[in-house]
């Protein structure tokens, strides 16, 4: 109590920012987000911030994401994986085999309901595998992390090369297809029935947190803050869902949807795609991984062990097998992003995921996450990786050459974390 | 004998299928195999070649990452005697003895295919990869035979990109956003290959835009597939068992002293930097859904494989 | 002061520990008996914090055996000395920088909710309550310890090792860094402690403190045990004695 | 005195390595390494230790092992610098093109002198530079090593292919080309004088050290024991030499330099290679850095920051500008390293240098370089290279299936590690 | 003891320092005479070493000024404070782990021999000399520092303050690891480097140290300054009161 008041009557300082209690760094974040959107939007004559193109973003964002969530955990433990491109692969190589190889050879044929279920079964219990061998010779071997995941990198690129004989794979189930993005959406009923109750549940948490505060006579925030909070969550949630709404199903697949079913397409009916299946994912994967960051032991522990390993041992933590956990998530979160990059392609190659390795950790990094361990936040590294997508497809749109875009690219990676560096030098928060 | 070939890499399909018969090549002449794979590094090739020559091979193949990078190799394999055999890709080097599908006329044949299909409209270009110089050699051929049609205005380049590495992915990508910038105004793309292709469809099938003109090369069989299937035109075959077949027949040849003018088949050849060498050329097949039998005959692939999921296709598929 | 007929809370028996070819603690032998406060002293390096490190599950020893309760028990690590209720306040703190005091206090052993979460609120809340008596000034309940001033690191790292019922605590220097008020409360909370039955190992160079805090005393040189002695019969002077000059007082 | 008789009273361990104080770090290397060496040699019918394929062995590792050293100095201040591979082919094309359309272009014709000197003076500017601007970003603006190079990745590979238009540049300046190996070597003469100079070098400064101990009154080894060291360096230089020089130039080549004189071959005449100049340059930067490591300000400043940051700074270290020095230090090593590249390639390629950052670092780390911080050693990282490059090397030659020699190279790092971690703990090392 | 008539060494003018929001120093001023040694008292927590940390370069003041010798100067970072001979002892001692105990005392300030190349085996004998006269059972020369046991380390951070000439000199707890022989030593120390007119600030929680080696003490409380008293005209419990309290005594 003292001291919030202290700090309250300290100064006029204390902005409306501060009583919302906003991580300024998210602030900064997605005000990088908006300054790159809008600067493409300009570029594009107004075709950057299209629903349409805004799906595109979402859904090209998803593999990456999904990782770089698993990063954070790896990083925030003082460890690095440079090897979920390739273990992106070799579960994708497995999810591809099983699918059109191993099930068609067991007697289940092409479309059977089972297929998809059974091959993603296959796919992240391989992951997972892999990710725990590889956490075990870090946490049990103390070989560092850096040396595992290169040995990885090399390894697991090449094992997916040998399963699949360096061929490429596909077409893959059709049900297994629409975890890839466009081609499984909620449609625009569903969609807003999920924002409303993504919009109760959020509501719902934050006056829980607050009841909690008031039983324990801690500070809260002033009920008009609460409320504010409250209305830009619903705002941010069903404008998204909106966005993705407002995206049309071009008529043509529309038509060939209704020909499929042997009827005709009704003179101007339209129809919104709504939230893809892999965005719902993503969300899936960021809530579970938000809460295990936050809210349970795991999570603390993983914490503890970036910031003092030793302290964390004497505390009492198995920091081995704590490293072992973290990596076989890691593992698991590859072969989900296995899963939507390939659904996506609608074929399994063998170059899939290559360089992906970067792409993660440079959004854990864009995101917050410190490379010396102890700090890092989940929707950082999904914000991270979406402001990284969102440059390179907005070049890709404006028609910039492949290798100045890498330039481009190099830079904005760059000034993004420095301008947020300098950024919360002048909030004067760590 | 031993004949040493240098990989440049075996990212594509089609490598471990040249390599098949390089090696049922040797191995019916009675020499041996032994092999080398630079991962796509053109100085870990020279590594490798120096390798394969303290090796004591009497004869190189070679499938270089660069052109004249891989000189140096050249060079230290003539003074040690040893023949040398530009595999697939050129080396700008007189004492190399060139063996090709020809790459400016793989370019041409994809963009013919398309523009058979697509005689007018907005074209995308995919690119290979902008370090890989056969991606410039395939626009080039791409670009002489749509030239005329661009200069009458029968049709117009909407969209080019290179794909960096040749990933699908980035293909893909590139593909999604150059339709969002035209509102999905497209009417045929020119994929400079099979995986390229591969990106390319799976962005326009996104949008119900499937069914329009697509070139590749390679034979892949997913890409033979969707020749099948009807979402890609054309698949240049080169049929790499021929080509490999032929690497190893001539490099027997050539280690056992015959004269690169005695190979059948070998011709002058002049290459476009002015370097002239010995050469011989293959003639690469557009595989299209007409001809799309050819590759099952040949046995290049399974006819299930290449049907799989297609139903009153075209022929062998019905 | 302290029960001394039945069997030591506490063995350390023969413990020697080197590195790397040199004996940090050397044949060393101490008991402890519960409601007993003994004091361990040397000068620096003289191997203490190594010798109880063997204890609290940081370090092996080389040879040697740890008793408790007069049953011969194996202590690899930090769980296994947590779980014979052994808690111990190391002179390096050992606190999670990152983390508020809050986590670090209930680190390992965190509150959880009925649905399995970590109850922060909870674990708040118990964190005032303890930390008022120990260190009334203290009010940084949100930062990260790495935040804190040397004292209140202390202080945390005290309040983790006193909260949970431990049986048998390790006090490695505990008032080093605290301040005079600090350092009384400190010493109020080892008087309670003893009262409840407690035994307590107590690195302390403060002779002064030794003289008031301690039942018994071990001193170390060089890795060997000096001898120990009983605090009541003994001068400051033969304390110091034993410890600079590694010489037994006799009587 | 008082403890180095006290450890020396405490066993029979004390075992005729410790007496020699030999580095166990460095003989667990040596150890691993002649292990690969003998493995290849079986598998390959002895011709993985001919002269020839040594030779190669060590021309093809100079240009790694030239970065790796640099590597430390980086890695031990806790930076990482992903952008190596690309600015060593940004360096590489500056250089070509100095040679090839600059300088021939105010008029220096091809075979000009001065061609050559110019080119490499423009790319080590040009490395320097750029590694100067990296460090000042990492340093003086407080951006993390690993975003700053990762985008240094992405920009210097594409600016190289801008400075090129994406062509390979070439040939190379004739006497730029004597650098890169085979083309450039001191001939049997040269590198027996070179290899006698340098061991009386290397036996003076082991008794200098001698002295100075003894000066102190420090306890030294015995006598025997500096005598076997000197013999052990005597016979590892001079065997050195006499390896290089057993390799025979091909007659072609000897007969074709007789023409050109106009002479012609006597029969029978042969001529060994000896030791090539860009071993000879790796061999310099061996010694300055480790002379700048052990005993300059710099080094001790380096190591004193990657061990406490803010210990080095309270101590009125401006770990700032030291961190400029080290990247720049960085730039200069991989121009060096561009230049051997290229010079032996006889072209500028695109793609020169790609993927280096990992095998440099690589390299660093299984030299015993600590990922923390703080610990590293030259001659390590220089072993690390070499072991790394002799696994290729190897592989390539007993003929392994492509992907399989990744899987190999992968699971031999690791183990690598692995091995030297145990044989650490064993020996009691830290 | 000391002449208090001239200019002070040091002053400290009405400093203040904040981390985000909070402050931790309030507009303190404090001064310095040649030969004098003035002690830092205060709670965990009071702002002792943050105020420290202005002087010795570590921290940037949000306002006040620092005078030298009567003259206003900038001390921006460890470098400037090293120009006006100021030497540091930091709680946190400062060393780099990975460094042996000669390369930590003369971090900054290497001998180097005459062609310009860093000189270990004098740093190692300088190191040995100083080593005696501080804590004569250090032996540990070639170990690297994160090997030596927490006093080991302390002597080795107090060496590296007093070796090079200061004139003035800030000690932030310098004794809290030491053993008993060691922290008579370092006292020892201090008055010699007092008759030699060097200026001490000296941070110290013990009361008996204080009341021993201080001339004058300055005592704060939740960041501003209390007061600051003779230590020769007040008592033990006139100080602690203003510690624990914060009332200045009436005389
Ligand atoms: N880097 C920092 N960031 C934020 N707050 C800090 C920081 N350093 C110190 N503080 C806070 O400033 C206040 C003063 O700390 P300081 O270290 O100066 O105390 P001190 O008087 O030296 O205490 P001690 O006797 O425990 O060493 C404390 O409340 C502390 O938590
Ligand atoms: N991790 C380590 N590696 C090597 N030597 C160590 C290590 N830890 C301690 N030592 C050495 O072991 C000896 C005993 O150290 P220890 O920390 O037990 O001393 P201590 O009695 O606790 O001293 P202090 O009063 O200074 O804390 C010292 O000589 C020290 O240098
Ligand atoms: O066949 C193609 C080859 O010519 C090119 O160089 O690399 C990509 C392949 O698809
Ligand atoms: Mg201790
Ligand atoms: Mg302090």
């Amino acid at each position: 109590m003292a001291e919030a008041n202290a700090s309250g009557a300290g100064a006029g300082r204390r902005n409306i920012f501060k009583t919302l209690e906003f991580d300024t760094r998210l602030l900064g974040m997605v005000g990088a987000f908006i300054l790159v959107c809008i600067v493409f939007n300009v570029l594009t004559d107004g075709r950057f911030l299209t629903p349409r193109n805004i799906f595109n973003l979402t859904i090209q964002t998803v593999s990456v994401a999904i990782m770089a969530t698993g990063m954070v955990f790896v990083i925030v433990t003082r460890n690095i994986d440079l090897s979920v491109g390739s273990l992106l692969a070799t579960c994708s190589a497995m999810m591809a085999i099983t699918q059109t190889q191993l099930l068609p050879g067991l007697g289940l044929d092409y479309g059977n309901p089972v297929i998809a279920p059974a091959a993603i079964v296959v796919g992240l219990v391989t992951g997972g595998l892999i990710g725990a061998f590889q956490g075990w010779i870090v946490g049990y071997l103390a070989v560092p992390a850096f040396i595992v995941s290169l040995g990885g990198l090399l390894v697991w690129r090449n094992v997916a090369w040998y399963l699949t004989s360096g061929q490429t794979i596909g077409p893959l189930d059709d049900s297994f297809q629409t975890l890839g993005g466009i081609g499984g959406t909620l449609g625009v009923t569903g969609s807003w029935i999920f924002g409303v109750l993504a919009t109760v549940v959020a509501c719902a948490a934050i006056a829980q947190a607050r009841k909690a505060r008031i039983n324990h006579e801690f500070p809260v925030k002033p009920l008009w803050a609460e409320g504010l909070l409250m209305a830009l969550t619903a705002v941010a949630i069903l404008g998204f869902v909106a966005i993705l709404n407002a995206y049309e199903v071009p008529s043509r697949v529309l038509r060939r949807a209704f020909e499929a079913r042997g009827e005709t397409m009704p003179e101007g009916f339209t129809a919104g795609y709504g939230i893809p299946y892999s965005v719902l994912l993503l969300i899936a994967v960021a809530v579970v991984m938000t809460v295990v960051a936050l809210r349970t032991r795991l999570g603390r522990y993983i914490f503890a062990t970036g910031g003092n390993p030793e302290a964390a041992e004497l505390s009492g933590i198995n920091t081995r097998l704590l490293t072992v956990k973290v990596f076989a998530i890691m593992g698991v979160l590859c072969a989900l992003a296995g899963m939507v990059a390939s659904a996506r392609l609608s074929f399994h190659s063998n170059d899939i995921g290559t360089l992906d390795e970067l792409r993660v950790i440079a959004a854990a990094v864009i995101g917050g996450t410190a490379l010396a361990g102890g700090i890092g936040t989940i929707y950082g590294a999904i914000l991270g990786a979406l402001i990284m997508q969102s440059l390179q497809s907005g070049m890709a749109m404006v028609g910039v050459d492949a290798p100045f875009q890498n330039i481009v690219v190099g830079v904005v990676l760059v000034l993004a974390v420095l301008i947020d560096i300098l950024y919360r030098k002048r909030t004067g928060d760590a | 004998q031993t004949v040493g070939v240098s990989w440049s890499n075996f990212q594509e399909e089609r490598w471990k299928t040249d390599e098949a018969a390089i090696k049922s090549a040797l191995e019916a002449a009675g020499a041996t195999y032994i092999s080398a794979d630079a991962q796509s590094s053109s100085s870990k090739q020279l590594s490798d070649v120096e390798s394969l020559m303290a090796q004591g091979v009497d004869a190189l193949i070679i499938l270089a990452q660069d052109t004249q990078a891989i000189i140096p190799a050249v060079e230290a394999a003539a003074n040690e005697g040893v023949p040398v055999i530009a595999y697939d890709r050129l080396i700008e080097d007189s004492r190399a003895f060139y063996l090709t599908f020809d790459n400016v006329e793989v370019g041409r044949m994809q963009a013919r295919a398309v523009l058979e299909a697509a005689p007018e409209g907005n074209y995308v270009m995919i690119k290979g990869s902008p370090t890989d110089p056969n991606a410039d050699f395939l626009r080039g051929g791409q670009q002489e035979v749509l030239q005329a049609a661009i200069d009458s205005g029968a049709i117009t380049i909407v969209g080019e990109a290179y794909t960096d590495g040749w990933l699908p992915a980035n293909a893909q990508r590139n593909m999604e956003q150059i339709l969002t910038a035209n509102d999905n105004a497209v009417d045929a793309v020119v994929a400079s290959n099979d995986g390229t292709a591969g990106g390319a469809v799976a962005a326009l099938t996104a949008q119900g835009l499937d069914g329009i003109p697509v070139s590749g090369q390679d034979g892949d069989h997913a890409a033979l597939n969707r020749v099948a299937r009807g979402t890609q035109t054309v698949s240049v075959w080169k049929d790499a068992r021929e080509l490999g077949k032929a690497a190893g027949e001539i490099a027997v040849e050539l280690a056992a002293d015959t004269m690169a003018s005695d190979i059948d088949g070998a011709a002058e050849w002049t290459s476009p930097a002015g370097t002239t060498l010995w050469a011989k050329f293959l003639e690469p097949v557009p595989i299209t859904k007409d001809n799309l039998s050819t590759v099952v005959d040949a046995g290049w692939i399974g006819k299930d494989a290449l049907c799989q999921g297609v139903t009153d296709g075209p022929a062998p598929c019905n | 002061m302290a029960d001394r007929t039945g069997a030591p809370l506490v063995e350390m028996r023969d413990v020697s520990v080197s590195f790397g070819g040199i004996k940090a603690v050397d044949h060393v032998t101490v008991d402890l008996y519960p409601g007993e406060v003994v004091g361990l002293l040397g000068h620096n390096g003289a191997g203490k914090s190594t010798l109880i490190k063997c204890l609290s599950g940081a370090y092996r020893m080389d040879s040697g055996e740890i008793l408790i309760d007069g049953e011969k028990v194996e202590i690899n690590n930090p769980r296994d000395a947590r779980r014979y209720n052994i808690e111990t306040i190391y002179q390096t703190l050992a606190l999670a920088d990152n983390l508020d005091a809050a986590s670090n206090l209930f680190l390992g052993r965190e509150l959880v909710s009925p649905t399995g979460l970590v109850d922060d609120a909870q674990m708040e809340a118990e964190t005032r309550k303890i930390m008022g008596r120990l260190n009334p000034n203290f009010r940084k309940f949100q930062d990260p310890v790495k935040a804190l001033s040397g004292g209140q690191r202390q202080s945390v790292a005290i309040a983790r090792a006193v909260y949970f019922n431990a049986r048998i605590l390790i006090m490695d220097e505990p008032t080093a860094a605290l301040g005079p008020q600090e350092t009384q409360m400190v010493a109020e909370l080892i008087e309670q402690l003893k009262a409840q039955g407690i035994g307590i190992f107590l690195i302390e160079h403060d002779i002064h403190n030794v003289m008031k805090l301690c039942d018994r005393a071990s001193v170390m040189k060089n890795g060997q045990l000096v001898g120990t002695v009983n605090v009541k019969e003994v001068t400051d002077e033969d304390i110091l004695g034993m410890i600079i000059l590694g010489k037994h007082p006799h009587h």
